[in-house]
């Protein structure tokens, strides 16, 4: 019983948070206003240069890489509060991809590589994705080479912002187990990156395909380090894609809500309906159950076993509360919400994106089962 | 049309019928086609249906109960019913003319002139005039009774200012069933309204389509500026557009026969997503494997059942005695709700590849399900939300209150 | 796939059914008013015997039997009927258990037991009722006796109605598996049978306490047709019960509505509040869920396969709609809701006991998940 | 009361009460206890109950924080709120005097005058004053401002008549806060209200038993036909009864401090029902062994350990800057809702044995569970529906427009 409630995410908030959260609220407020990320949804990149330029000056990048690597030094809790903004804003830089590679650089890339690159990923100097791959994806070893590395083929897909990074970290099976490696975008072949048609329209995610690519011996990553770093990715983006849906959830509220404040119907305002009313408020409790658990998981991050716990509730609850919401946001706009000018279904399309990526509520419910009961 | 020359029996219509789709329902084409009529949103999708509907007309399997001399088989409903069951045996493809077919057709049968008859029903049946609606307006998208298109009378002609919303395939149609006010200062809301077979395309007619949820096209807003069509046009009189209007939705809900037959939608069927639910991964073993997943099923399954029973059973007087309209006004409600669970439900089936849409090659089922989805919406939302649907039931059924 | 479409339910109408369908409405109605139901509350037995004399002179506890058995030869679908009103107008007369001991007397009965006894119970001159044992009950036998027969000893539980019927049908474990007798109340010693306190006022149950109780050798069933006809009881009880509660949950709804129609609040009629419409309105959609999966389940009863199918999905179905319909008919109710005088309370607790009985919605509900997929 | 010379530590004062708490918490006195203050329903409960908290009192853990002059502690929130984690850590019987401790008992403290100070607070503390709250009416159940029991000023005293409903522990209280009209012609019908602290003990004032839906007792209805009581006992001033009430309200929702500590409720615990799910045979199986039990079981925990978050977060400034009062309103519909589904869940845990109800030795849990989901409708009704606080929420909090 009481291993229980001792295995559950705690509440805390450090004065970086708040910070954060204030300048993070104001940065992704006025550079992602929604006729920017409407214009930057017929955009290749999907996202402005200039924008992500400044993030990395921000050094919001940084956050969570140590301060001998160029960091600030703290930890993933306090890129919660950059990712929750996003969210609110539908901002689709590639802040959460390099921060779950630049996450497992840290935990299992060689001390010269931690050397040379982190610094610069942390100034906004260089950016990165991860291209882990999914169920069916197939990027293999197919033997050594001269170099020390490895000559791989195969295929991986949904590579977030692939063709717009510097760097991709790519993990592949080989003889010995899975191997990760740290490949720069310039030298794949042309073509190698095919741009995926996904549910998001605010994002971009490519597919990767490799045939005989050499991987050099200094590319690699720690060897012995490989399956601890892959388990702390996996929670880094499940924390900060679960920000992304409590922030996306808030603005659908807050946008519906709007609309029931002034769309009429009948001769009266359609907020006066309880059909709409109470499952508008439904929707907003799942948003505040939803971040109180994220905020959890964000102080609770590094503990060990609750950390894992808090995350996988945030992940599930937070893709609960953005789905119901942008749900019956979609619903409540009437024949608006049908309309591609609805930014309702903007955010619906955007939290099954989400959904989908680290574990849905399906699969870390299924987890929490395991681990709890 | 090729017509037997002795009516045929219903059975041997119905083996006909079979014969006949085995034989032509056509391959896929190498593009998605629509679920629904409401989805036609490609000129490649509308040339593809149009002639598919041209053939199964002049195969005599689409009209049958309508009368022979306005180009109907003149055969009964059950033998349209038995070809109806033939076209859904083999799974063919939807119908594109769905407004001609169950909305104008039979409102023109019932109470059209002899003149309304001859003009419209075959070209209705033979795709070869397209139809479309006009209830809704931008500004009053459930409260049809408060139509504001102005329909001003001068002589022999009425002129049309305004314009209507979600008009489908308006930017095919050359005929609209079109509700619009006749008349500003009639005692009430309803008694100043007029329904017309308005042509669309005439001076004065504009369409511009929408872009949808989806992504895809299908309807269009139609937008009328002093474009003049004759009196003739006039369906039920001046003045009852909104008993006429009623009526019209009545086909649709198939409260009333008449409809030309087949089918206008394909919706999801629990079947596929049992198949789903098979061969999707979820953490590396199917979705089949999930005890949890697998118990929404048999929900889902239970709700489905319990759809197609109700269909059944609102034909048993002594079972619906108590409330006997309830069953018909429930469908639409229940039908578009599961509609939208089910579809978003086999987006949990898809884990990680539900993050693909239309168009993308490494979907399950080219990104079918997501798009079911989106379009779900369109059944909880046009028509009368899924929200008004139960003030409806409520008051009607339960006799609660009004709400307003 | 088809396999599956093919196991489901049919619907069906028999005139019979009809006909019952139009005098147990009318019967139930008049015998069975609220007032009458709440001064039954406080009665021992729980029923009027007259009442009970009447329904038998109907013939309603023979339907099912044979007209060889002096029975109306119909199936249970031509019973279902009868319990649905029965629940409409909460009333609980031993009807249910005195046809599923029946039912199960006929399935495995000697030849001497259906000629002698179910004209009787047809008649509606002998009532019954079972004891088959619950979860921990130990009802076993301790030896063989003279008279061909078991000395018995142990515990059956929830005997329904045990000391109002003239006959109980108790099961009990052998050396060579489980056994039936259809034993006589009378014969029972003073202090047997023990009235339990169970959660729906409306009904009784007794504790059935035996200890070295001889059962005469005539008294026993067929003991190669148990399992078969414990199966096959089980169906009986499951359909009846879910019968049952269609009726309690369109009165429950009915009832609620009338409080609707009728009660003010904040100077309006409190039904045009759509949080008290719309789900009420959910609830009655979910009741006529039901009662179309309750007369498919009447009419596939006999069926092989389907009709298992059938009964599972009306029983789940049914609970569904009763629990929700007389829950939100007591928050529907407010303060008044509240009280013991309001009959959505009555409906709740009828709703939570015919819910246990012949297993609830989650056990029905995981035996479909595996015969269907 | 014992009272330590120089004011202890908090940290002292915890561990004190830790070990007294250790040392005092009675035994289960072979009779079902009350979960919460609203279901005192028998003389043996309400005795048991109330010498339990004049014995926490009299040890000091009580009304810790109250200013000793008026026979609190004089010491501070802190060193009660320590006091008050002792009792949940030792999971004590709850406290009496609900209305007192947390409505009246804050009320005459902050607005009340010397006198009243004077002649209540004591009693109120050592449960030798029984309170009660006299503020929902038969005819008006939610519709506070709608209060019609008439207060008829006649010189220094009120004459009351009318009736109040849902007054807890009425037929055991000495005092009532009393919510009445004394100003049937003022301007609104806010202003027409005054407070009241009015004796229930005098002539024209009779209270009748209320059986609740669990089959027990816990309220009464209190009638009043010409009582009279002094002006004096009027609070926060003639006509000023309206906002007096909502203060009140804010003690209770905790929004507001000065509550004398303790807890006067105990909901089911999820570890409990953890507990059952590992005890409850289903099928021949323990509950826990259903995957689907289980998930709902992970969604309930979920639920619960929101809501517990929530309560932290509410104090975190940064992380409450949209809505500030979201989550204090929000914490009633939630708790209640939790509470009902949860003791509801639990009967499904329990499979055939939820056929039993208290008092049956067969029972699980000796019947708590039925008990505890029929018990939970209080909550979800009492103090505004779940509905009202729907609407308040929506109006309040997102700005929604007002529904009436």
């Amino acid at each position: 019983m009481n291993d229980i409630a001792s295995s559950l995410g705690q509440l805390g908030l450090s004065e970086e948070q708040a910070d954060i959260l204030n300048s993070a609220a104001q940065v992704c407020r006025d550079r992602s206003p929604i006729d920017r990320v409407r214009a930057l949804i017929d955009d290749e990149a999907g996202f402005d240069p200039d924008v992500w330029a400044e993030i990395g000056q921000l050094g919001w990048l940084g956050i969570a890489i140590p301060e001998d690597f160029g960091g600030a030094g703290l930890g993933i809790g306090e890129a919660v509060p950059v990712a929750e903004h996003m969210g609110r804003h539908l901002m689709a830089v590639p802040f959460i991809p390099c921060t779950v590679a630049a996450q497992i650089l840290l935990k299992a890339g060689t001390d010269a590589q931690k050397e040379a690159l982190l610094p610069k990923v942390a100034a906004g100097d260089l950016s990165l994705t991860t291209a882990l791959g999914e169920d069916g994806d197939d990027m293999t070893a197919l033997g050594e080479n001269e170099r020390g590395g490895f000559m791989i083929s195969g295929k991986a897909t949904l590579v977030e912002h692939g063709a717009q990074v510097d760097r991709i970290l790519i993990a592949f099976d080989t003889r010995d187990g899975r191997r990760l490696a740290l490949i720069e975008r310039e030298n794949l072949p042309g073509g190698a990156l095919r741009r995926e048609r996904i549910i998001d329209d605010t994002r971009r995610a490519y597919e990767l395909t490799l045939s005989g690519f050499e991987v050099g011996g200094d590319e690699l990553l720690d060897v012995d380090r490989t399956k601890e770093a892959l388990a702390h990715g996996e929670m880094v983006g499940a924390v900060l894609y679960a920000a992304d849906m409590v922030g996306g959830a808030f603005r659908v509220i807050d946008y519906t809500a709007d609309y029931l404040r002034t769309r009429k119907q009948f001769g009266k305002l359609i907020g006066s309906f309880q059909a709409l009313k109470h499952p508008l408020v439904d929707a907003f409790i799942l948003h505040e159950r939803a971040r109180s658990h994220l905020y959890a998981a964000a102080h609770s991050f590094g503990d060990q076993g609750r950390g894992e716990v808090a995350v996988r509730m945030a992940k599930a609850q937070a893709e609960k509360a953005y789905s119901y919401a942008a749900d019956r946001g979609i619903q409540f706009h009437g024949g608006f919400g049908f309309t591609y000018d609805c930014d309702a279904g903007l955010h619906r399309r955007r939290a099954i994106w989400n959904a989908t990526r680290y574990g849905d509520a399906r699969s870390h419910k299924a987890k929490l089962a395991e681990m709890l009961f | 049309m090729t017509q037997p020359s002795t009516d045929p029996s219903v059975e041997e219509f119905g083996r006909a019928a079979d014969a006949w789709f085995a034989e032509n329902v056509p391959d896929d084409p190498g593009f998605m086609l629509p679920l629904t009529f409401m989805e036609v949103g490609e000129d490649r999708q509308f040339d593809f249906l149009r002639d598919w509907q041209r053939k199964i007309y002049e195969a005599g399997f689409l009209g049958a109960a309508w009368p022979a001399e306005y180009g109907g088989g003149g055969l009964t409903e059950a033998h349209q019913k038995a070809a109806t069951k033939a076209m859904r045996r083999h799974r063919m493809p939807i119908l594109l003319n769905a407004i001609g077919l169950n909305w104008a057709g039979p409102l023109i049968l019932d109470i059209g002139t002899e003149e309304q008859k001859a003009a419209y029903l075959k070209g209705i049946l033979s795709a070869e005039d397209i139809w479309c609606q006009g209830f809704s307006e931008p500004d009053h998208g459930s409260d049809l009774g408060n139509a504001q298109l102005k329909a001003t009378r001068e002589g022999d002609e009425f002129v049309l200012n305004g314009s209507k919303i979600w008009t489908t395939q308006g930017n095919y149609a050359k005929y609209m069933i079109l509700l619009a006010r006749s008349n500003p200062d009639a005692e009430n809301k309803y008694a100043g309204l007029s329904f017309f077979l308005s042509p669309m395309k005439i001076d004065g007619v504009r369409t511009q389509k929408i872009k949808k949820l989806t992504g895809e096209f299908g309807f269009t807003q139609t937008f009328f500026e002093d474009a003049r069509i004759s009196a003739d046009c006039l369906i039920g009189g001046e003045g009852n557009g909104w008993k006429v209007a009623m009526r019209t939705l009545e086909y649709e809900r198939g409260a009333r026969g008449g409809q030309a037959g087949g089918y206008v939608s394909i919706s999801p069927d629990l079947m596929e997503i049992v198949e789903l639910a098979k061969t999707a991964e979820r953490d590396g073993a199917s979705a089949m494997e999930d005890p949890v997943l697998k118990d929404r099923m048999v929900d889902y399954l239970m709700d489905m059942h319990a759809l197609s029973l109700g269909n059944e059973r609102k034909k048993m007087m002594p079972l619906v005695e108590d409330y006997p309209m309830a069953l018909p006004l429930m469908s639409k409600l229940e039908f578009s709700k599961l509609y939208r669970e089910l579809s978003e439900f086999a987006l949990t089936l898809l884990g990680p590849k539900a993050a693909y849409y239309v168009g993308e090659p490494n979907a399950a089922d080219g990104g079918w399900w997501a798009r079911s989805y989106l379009n779900a919406f369109s059944a909880t939302i046009g028509g009368g939300t899924s929200q008004i649907q139960r003030n409806i039931i409520g008051e009607h059924v339960l006799g609660l209150p009004k709400t307003r």
